[in-house]
């Protein structure tokens, strides 16, 4: 869906922004997981790229609105920030395929880093409706970056907080607390959003202790996507299916959501030599 | 009563002449949640190669101002899954599928005309002549008039009379027309102009090329001048063969500055990205204008540019009057 | 410690990278007002050409997408009059003036050299190689290697040794670094990149070209990538040779892509209109960001993002240290 | 001088717009005839070009006020017209020559054109204080196409307005009303601003009565100037010198106001024959 969106409100939280907007044909169709597409810059702009924001949560006031919770990190989000209510914002969602969610009530730990924290709220509601145990695993640099620990210690059924420079939970990394989330929460399942280094280390430790992990590539996706509607192919990182074969998948179209096990972590950025289509002239060079 | 925008490339009538360009509405399914296929004038698939191809590691694009760099590496399934998987997809939301054709070699592109050639789901054909030429070290085909020559020829020959071939070139040159006058020979039925100007962005953060490639193609509106131009200098050229328009269009009124110029058709590229329903919206304020001009027929309006309109001062009368199709010469530019 | 400026093009210091480019700066009177031009790096002077010359008839620009499209003519007071009226109205601003010169056949070229001979005001000379070729239908120097060549040369034997003279090439080249080479072998210490390029807008009111000279040159923003581009490639195969780039800068970001990119001044041109008092806030902002980027000294970020920096992916580290300045290759754009 | 001024009012005045910022530099400089050139679009646009505007009226409210009139004609004036109060615009100015006064108290006669009548009002508060007499001439297309109809009648010595439709004044065009204005003022001297039609009609009829006038060219700049401050050449018009030379001038930095018998009005848009510099090509046409 295309939609033009009235902004409700641009607040701060900590050291994020959260933007509020009333989009009821989104906010309807959305699933945890998914994430809009925004266009910023406004009506004369030279910035063509939509940003792509993971939903925080879908509210039924209004009709129906969409909150997103980002980085103020480039022109573009910083144009986002100097939003007033009652403007209007381009969005295009709900995109992406949502967080598969488990039919029985199993224990779930829902991993979040910086921003990503966000996407992990709706989810939660979700696992909980079906009766799911849900425990909270938050961090970040600081106080200021860890989103929803507080929210979290609410509602989660556990929620260990923890961040680089210890301001606020346990000082450390999220991949360090995990094995000791992992066992505390007996998880079946993982469901992690945040940086991609964090997706790379929780993937790696879920593997190990061979639970199933389910990453949302919101960063990545920033980082990469000119469209975020699966048109451009600029997003792609190397994922292996259930035939063995690598290909180049979408993080927004094919994604968010991969599992991660499936991700093939320290070959974002390259075309493996084996991926599906990979260029013969590399082939070559590894036969030679 | 609101203009007639049907339209013709050779054989081949379109409904309306807006077009999505080949690699920016991806393989239609993902266009198809935004835009019924059915109601553009017609779909350009991606450049297809005989092989299935990874393209590039990513990053593959940068944001620059009005426009976007980008150097995909021809991503693609391949003809065999092309033609299993993505035409008969096409062919079932009821697109006019135009299929480009790609490859490193004529020998690629020879054997991807050949294996379309019995397709009837195929309306035309775009020769996408700015791929790299594995035997020329990697120079594009489209930047010598030969090599442009040799990769239709192979097309050309391979594909059904009454399905026309159209060689899609590149603006990078220092003569655009005589590549033009090239691909006419080799039996191109018509041109499409253009594809992305060579580029680059170097990232101020990490203060190296911001793409993986290195350089890229720089498309959006910022290049809209230089595809006017390049089709302006065209059909000034070449008036007989029709033109389909591409670079930077965004809004109806776009669309009509490429028609003015000399195209029968255009084609809506990175702009999908920013709005992946804008080819409706474009079909929509194109019929708007031509009608807010009184021209009841897109036809009357191709190349209308090219004539002296309304009051002329004497001068520029003068010029228009002895040369009326000529080519904007290069003393015409800046300065 | 902030950054130091300091850069050298050939033998000429400059205490900052920022000029004004050719033609944008007007004649130094009206930017006076907005800008101390003894803090600039320099000034280059609009391209003067033997006798005065009233340019062509409005409509001489058109607003595009990040840009404009503009064709002036070359407008200007002619050798005489710049020379007791402009000149010496720069020097006593304390500008270093780098005199561009023009022409419509190389004996233009070589009689506005020989008139800058013995002025010791002329700082440094820069070539506009892409005026019209009166001798060649009018097509421009800059798209033949040798009519690029004859004018450097011509200019060259004139200028006094110590005096540097930088070819200006147009971007609108199937080949710019073969360009580029003929200029350094007729004698040029440097290169300016980029003259404008070719574009065109129709104004879909009138229904006609916008500007009287029909296409005209794209400037701005909008070009910046093809501007960088040129700058690489070149950088790439003629790493000695002092480059000056300039098109669309309008922050200190910009001007450092275009010095990681090899160029070691910059110049700015359509952000003047935009922005009378940019250049200032350039340097200001091109200081703080080699600042924050613990880069010491600017001559030692020129050329940077040709070198491999940071963590690597192992396939591009591959490539890049085989061809450590390697050319952007043609293969390396779009798709 | 360029300066970053707050928005104060955007307000509708008949069928134009009237925008009010503080910009004290500019108002204290400002000389009745001078124009601001102003960036439109906003941090992020693509619109490059700076718009031209006659200035209304100074005041010191607010450490001082700049006021300027004009019609939306086109994206970047469309923007113009959203502008809220507290937002900031890129200004620059006082640009351009301004009226020249007359040292005596002598009769003037005021014409103008659509929103051009705007640029008169200064204009005539700076010769009442000469002790001139001001009459006005305005017209338009329409009553909603007049500017300062009514302003006119309460400050002027005399007031005639003129529309097409005849909806406000009397039917007909400036230039018809002409001499008979110029008989009841017994203008010494006449002003214009307004489209540059007008100005070539108000020029003809007062050099045919050999009254001198002096013309603000604001629309022809708004149509053909980039940047309003005489770098870019892109204004240019053949006007004749006291030597009887015809100069290409540029309407922003050697105007905008002109004399009206010296402009060759009815070569705008070319580069008359004769003129210094014009191209020899043109000559030998001429020649053979
Ligand atoms: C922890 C866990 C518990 C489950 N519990 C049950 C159960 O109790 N009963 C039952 O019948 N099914 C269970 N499933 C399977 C799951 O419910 C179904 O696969 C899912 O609902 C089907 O949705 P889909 O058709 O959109 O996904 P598909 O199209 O089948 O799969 C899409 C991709 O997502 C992957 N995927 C799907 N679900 C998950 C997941 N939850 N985590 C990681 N990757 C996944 C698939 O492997 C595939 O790569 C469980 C799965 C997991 C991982
Ligand atoms: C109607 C009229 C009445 C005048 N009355 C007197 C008078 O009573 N006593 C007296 O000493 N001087 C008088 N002048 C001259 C006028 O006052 C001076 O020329 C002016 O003040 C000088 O300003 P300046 O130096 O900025 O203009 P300059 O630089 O001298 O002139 C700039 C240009 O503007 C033109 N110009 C200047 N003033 C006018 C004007 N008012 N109308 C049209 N073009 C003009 C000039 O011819 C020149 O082309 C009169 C001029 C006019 C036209
Ligand atoms: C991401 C991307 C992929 C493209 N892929 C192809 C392609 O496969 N074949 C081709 O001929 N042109 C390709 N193009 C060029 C476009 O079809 C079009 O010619 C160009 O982008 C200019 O139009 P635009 O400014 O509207 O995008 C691609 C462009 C982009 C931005
Ligand atoms: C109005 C205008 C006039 C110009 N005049 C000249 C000129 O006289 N000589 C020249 O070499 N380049 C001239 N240029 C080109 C500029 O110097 C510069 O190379 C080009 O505009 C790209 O830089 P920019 O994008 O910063 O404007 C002119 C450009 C413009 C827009
Ligand atoms: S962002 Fe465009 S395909 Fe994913
Ligand atoms: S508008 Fe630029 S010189 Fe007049």
């Amino acid at each position: 869906m295309q939609v033009s969106g009235t902004v409700l409100t641009v607040r701060e939280v900590g050291g994020y922004h959260a933007l509020t907007l009333v989009a009821p044909a989104i906010a309807e169709r959305f699933r945890p997981g998914q994430f809009v597409a925004v266009a910023v810059g406004g009506e004369h702009t030279g910035r063509l790229l939509r940003r792509c924001f993971a939903v925080y949560e879908v509210k039924s006031d209004y009709g129906g609105t969409v909150e997103f919770v980002f980085a103020d990190r480039d022109p573009g989000t910083a144009w986002l920030t100097g939003r007033r209510s009652r403007d209007t914002l381009d969005v295009v969602g709900p995109l992406g395929r949502p967080f598969r969610l488990p039919r029985d009530p199993v224990s779930c730990l829902l991993v979040g880093g910086g921003p990503g924290g966000a996407a992990l709220f709706s989810l939660a509601d979700a696992l909980h409706r079906r009766g799911c145990q849900v425990h909270f695993v938050l961090g970040g640099p600081d106080a200021a970056h860890v989103f929803g620990a507080r929210s979290a210690q609410r509602i989660g059924d556990s929620a260990t907080v923890v961040t680089t420079d210890g301001s606020v939970g346990s000082r450390g990394e999220v991949a360090g607390v995990l094995p000791q989330a992992l066992a505390d929460s007996r998880a079946d399942v993982v469901y992690a959003c945040g940086p991609t280094e964090t997706l790379r280390q929780v993937s790696q430790v879920s593997s190990d202790y061979g639970i199933p992990v389910q990453v949302c590539l919101e960063e990545f996706l920033q980082a990469n996507g000119a469209c975020g509607t699966g048109l451009c192919l600029t997003c792609v990182l190397p994922v292996i299916g259930d035939d063995g074969v690598t290909r180049m998948l979408r993080a927004c179209a094919d994604g968010p959501v991969l599992r991660g096990e499936r991700v093939r972590w320290s070959d974002l950025g390259t075309i493996p030599l084996e991926a599906l289509g990979a260029p013969r002239a590399l082939h070559v060079m590894e036969d030679s | 009563m609101s203009a007639s925008l049907i339209t013709r490339l050779g054989p081949v009538e379109l409904p309306n002449p807006v077009l999505t360009a080949s690699g920016c509405g991806g393989t239609g399914r993902d266009l198809a949640q935004f835009a019924d296929l059915s109601r553009l004038g017609g779909f350009i698939t991606p450049s297809v190669l005989p092989q299935p191809r990874a393209g590039r590691p990513t990053p593959r694009m940068a944001e620059t101002p009005g426009g976007m760099v980008s150097a995909m590496g021809l991503p693609g399934p391949g003809i065999d899954t092309f033609l299993r998987r993505d035409l008969p997809f096409l062919a079932e939301q009821g697109a006019r599928t135009i299929v480009s054709v790609g490859g490193n070699s004529v020998a690629d592109y020879a054997e991807v005309a050949r294996r379309l050639r019995d397709e009837t789901a195929v309306c035309a054909v775009e020769v996408n002549v700015a791929c790299p030429n594995a035997e020329d070290r990697g120079l594009v085909f489209a930047s010598r008039p030969s090599a442009a020559a040799d990769v239709v020829r192979a097309v050309r020959t391979h594909i059904r009379p009454g399905v026309p071939v159209f060689a899609k070139l590149s603006p990078d040159v220092s003569d655009l027309v005589t590549i033009a006058l090239a691909c006419a020979d080799a039996g191109a039925d018509g041109l499409s102009l253009i594809n992305t100007v060579l580029g680059m962005a170097i990232d101020t953060t990490t203060l190296r090329p911001a793409l993986s490639g290195v350089s890229g193609g720089l498309s959006g509106p910022a290049i809209r001048p230089i595809a006017v131009r390049s089709v302006y200098q065209v059909h000034a050229a070449l008036p007989q063969l029709p033109i389909i328009g591409m670079g930077g269009i965004a809004t109806g009124l776009d669309a009509l500055e490429f028609i003015l110029a000399g195209a029968s058709a255009v084609a809506v590229g990175t702009t999908l990205f920013h709005d992946p329903s804008a080819a409706a919206r474009i079909v929509r304020e194109l019929e708007e204008a031509l009608t807010a001009r009184g021209i009841g027929r897109l036809a009357d309006a191709v190349g209308l540019a090219h004539r002296p309109y309304g009051f002329v001062p004497p001068q520029v009368h003068a010029l228009s009057t002895t040369e009326p199709n000529h080519e904007p010469k290069t003393e015409e530019r800046a300065q």
